[in-house]
């Protein structure tokens, strides 16, 4: 399997029954395709929906139903529509259990620059800086390196996305997890030793006396 | 009862260089026709305020396309690589604001609120020249209201009352910008009589509207 | 015609078409009846509604659409129904185009008190400072006096509704208008004397050459 | 999927001095049911949160009659005598905030924001002891978020996914409320399949709400 559907499978383990959740655009959008069976969760769009789901097969899109990158969807049976003041109050409120996000680099605060690289094109924040305040848990779906340089550094030197310690990262190699002491790597990705992830780390990991295998078939 | 007029007719009240708020969200719910007789009349030196510039030649895209803008306040522009564009040549200044505390500053301007106080941005360059404030231990951004002299946004119907009524994501930022500016212009499918869109289902009272254009 | 009857006849005329108006509970809610004919104006109740009316002649009330009072009201077609945020919004935003509210006191600077007497009950201000504080115009409906003392006052000395100067003071005796220059006495009631409405009335009135009567069908 | 439960096993689980939002505008849009239940199980020492008191026997002043509440932040009391006694006989906390300002303050809690900065109460008792904000020129009050451990407020229509419909004047501080609790119990007329109230008509997503009662 490919980097990004691991990735996408170990995130799809963390959501729960109940939970309300935002995936951020590309990766983190592929962990909807991997739920567990009878998992019941809302997505929101932060465009101004709860219940949105891919765009049912075959069907025509309907313009005025979209997802943050203004393409068209679909809507679950209980679905909601609001406005952006709503969409955000149920972000930054702290209703949400759950954003997914991509990253550029996450640090040994926890810290997570996800938003622009200086000196070349600015994108804008979009919505990734109330996400990452308001959430209740904020999950990084990344790759563990950028044409080979680690993405996990000593000190985010990319802007930061807010000054709110991450609770996960995973990345096809590892599933680590920033604490108050550091970051702890928690499991190795099938096939992957420890080694190997400490050589394509930058920041300082904390190592349990055992670390597990990601539950994922490979 | 509010007035229905050409597109020609609703925007020609706008000034260049005047502050417009823009409904809409990656073109989605934005107000097509309006922004394409802003194109056409030319409206030159305009101050945008909108969630995004969506893409070229699309939604407040075309604006940009025309060179018509000279200062945007949206929460990203990664999507439209001709706002970078200009944006590095130095002709057209951008204002970028987290999505959320976006939509709350336009609230707060048309809610009649002092300023926005919020956690999201805190400690990051958003926070750039803001005002920070301690409160109960924990700081915060005073971010100030946005205001505008127009706004032009999009509804599904309205009624002869100007009552209006929005469609899913269509709806994003629209009734925000219509408590916030003087002048309201609303693109919308149909008008129907007064009575016929239920009180509940009015998100935006006819007593915001100044204008109406049918894009049927 | 009662002295009631008449000051609403007399606020009745300051409405425009095109008017979004709140009228407080009480001898405010009278101006309702005395409209000009052809006039188009929008009545808000602050509990949630634009297009309020009295509960249609003979009709069943229907208790989910009731006035601040939390009376049975009627709507108009063309109504729209929010929840409290909304209505405060339109309110303290400046989109409410007239407010018309009782007084205990109104002073030289065009201060208001109308929400509390200490030592008495304290009923509490209700939406009376977000009306005061945001409506574009602000209209005080009040008998001349109470029990023989003036209301009209050197210095409030009840409690204060805002900061704000109103801009209209309609009584049985008189029209006043509060300036920066202080309070102008614009018109007498039919049949009232100029020295008649100073007697009555304690703070000092800036009278001009000529004060009309105010246009009253007696 | 929303859990339907009694109105007993509801309101069980507030707990005696527990912090209260109670929608509701004098009476009308009040969870009745859950009220009568409240006074049924004997709930001491509540603080309630709610626009007002209404009158003895009707909404909110089924609490106060009870001598349930020992604390009330309301934007009135000048309709219940009963409310005004308890207070003059130091038995009632009064906690009087403008009604514009007690909205903002709720939806301030329910949507994260620090604060609410407002000119409506400069220079009024109202302002006593609160801090305020100078902003280009202008003073404003600071007035803190609200926030609760229950909301118990009343909708028309649910849907098994917990969805609320609200309607015309019944609406009023209800989703303000459900946004602002950690337990938000609503108390409905009906339930309808997941899908039969339109995403544009729901007012309170689902997912804010813990438990439904049917009122019917």
């Amino acid at each position: 399997m490919d980097e990004k559907t691991l990735i996408a499978k170990r995130v799809a383990l963390e959501l729960k029954s109940g939970d309300l959740v935002n995936l951020g655009i590309g990766l983190p959008t592929m962990v909807a395709n991997f739920l567990s069976p009878g998992l019941e969760v809302m997505f929101q769009s932060e465009n101004g929906i709860i219940g949105m789901q891919t765009l049912p097969h075959g069907q025509v899109p309907f313009m005025e139903l979209s997802d943050a990158g203004g393409q068209p969807i679909g809507a679950v049976a209980g679905a909601a529509a609001f406005d952006s003041a709503m969409s955000f109050g149920l972000i930054r409120g702290g209703h949400l259990d759950l954003t997914v996000l991509g990253g550029l680099q996450v640090d040994e605060l926890g810290l997570l620059a996800n938003w622009m690289v200086p000196g070349k094109m600015v994108p804008g924040m979009g919505g990734a800086m109330d996400l990452v305040s308001g959430a209740k848990r904020v999950i990084v779906a990344m790759t563990h390196t950028a044409k080979g340089a680690p993405k996990i550094v000593r000190h985010c030197t990319l802007p930061l996305t807010a000054l709110r310690r991450v609770d996960l990262v995973v990345t096809e190699l590892a599933t680590i997890e920033p604490t108050g002491r550091g970051l702890v790597l928690r499991e190795t990705a099938p096939g992957v030793s420890v080694e190997q992830v400490l050589a394509a780390t930058e920041a300082e990991l904390i190592v349990p006396a055992s670390v597990p295998t990601m539950p994922i078939a490979a | 009862m509010v007035k229905v007029s050409t597109a020609a007719e609703a925007v020609g009240v706008v000034s260049d260089g005047a502050v417009v708020m823009i409904g809409g969200f990656m073109g989605v719910g934005s107000p097509h026709r309006l922004i394409d007789e802003l194109v056409r009349q030319n409206k030159q030196g305009l101050t945008v305020i909108a969630n995004d510039t969506a893409r070229p030649g699309i939604g407040v895209g075309k604006l940009i396309d025309a060179t018509l803008v000279r200062k945007v306040i949206v929460s990203h522009i990664g999507t439209n690589p001709q706002t970078q564009r200009q944006m590095l040549a130095g002709n057209l200044d951008v204002d970028l604001v987290p999505q959320g505390t976006l939509a709350e500053k336009v609230r707060a301007g048309g809610f009649g609120l002092g300023a926005v106080v919020t956690s999201t941005g805190v400690g990051t360059v958003a926070a750039d020249g803001k005002r920070t404030i301690e409160l109960d231990g924990c700081t915060f951004l005073l971010e100030m209201p946005l205001k505008a002299q127009f706004a032009l946004i999009n509804a599904k119907r309205a009624d002869y009352s100007g009552n209006l009524e929005y469609v899913l994501t269509a709806r994003n930022f629209n009734p925000l910008m219509a408590m916030a500016a003087d002048t309201v212009i609303a693109e919308v499918e149909e008008v129907v009589p007064s009575g016929c869109i239920a009180p509940d289902a009015v998100a935006t009272p006819g007593i915001l509207v100044d204008s109406i254009v049918i894009n049927g």
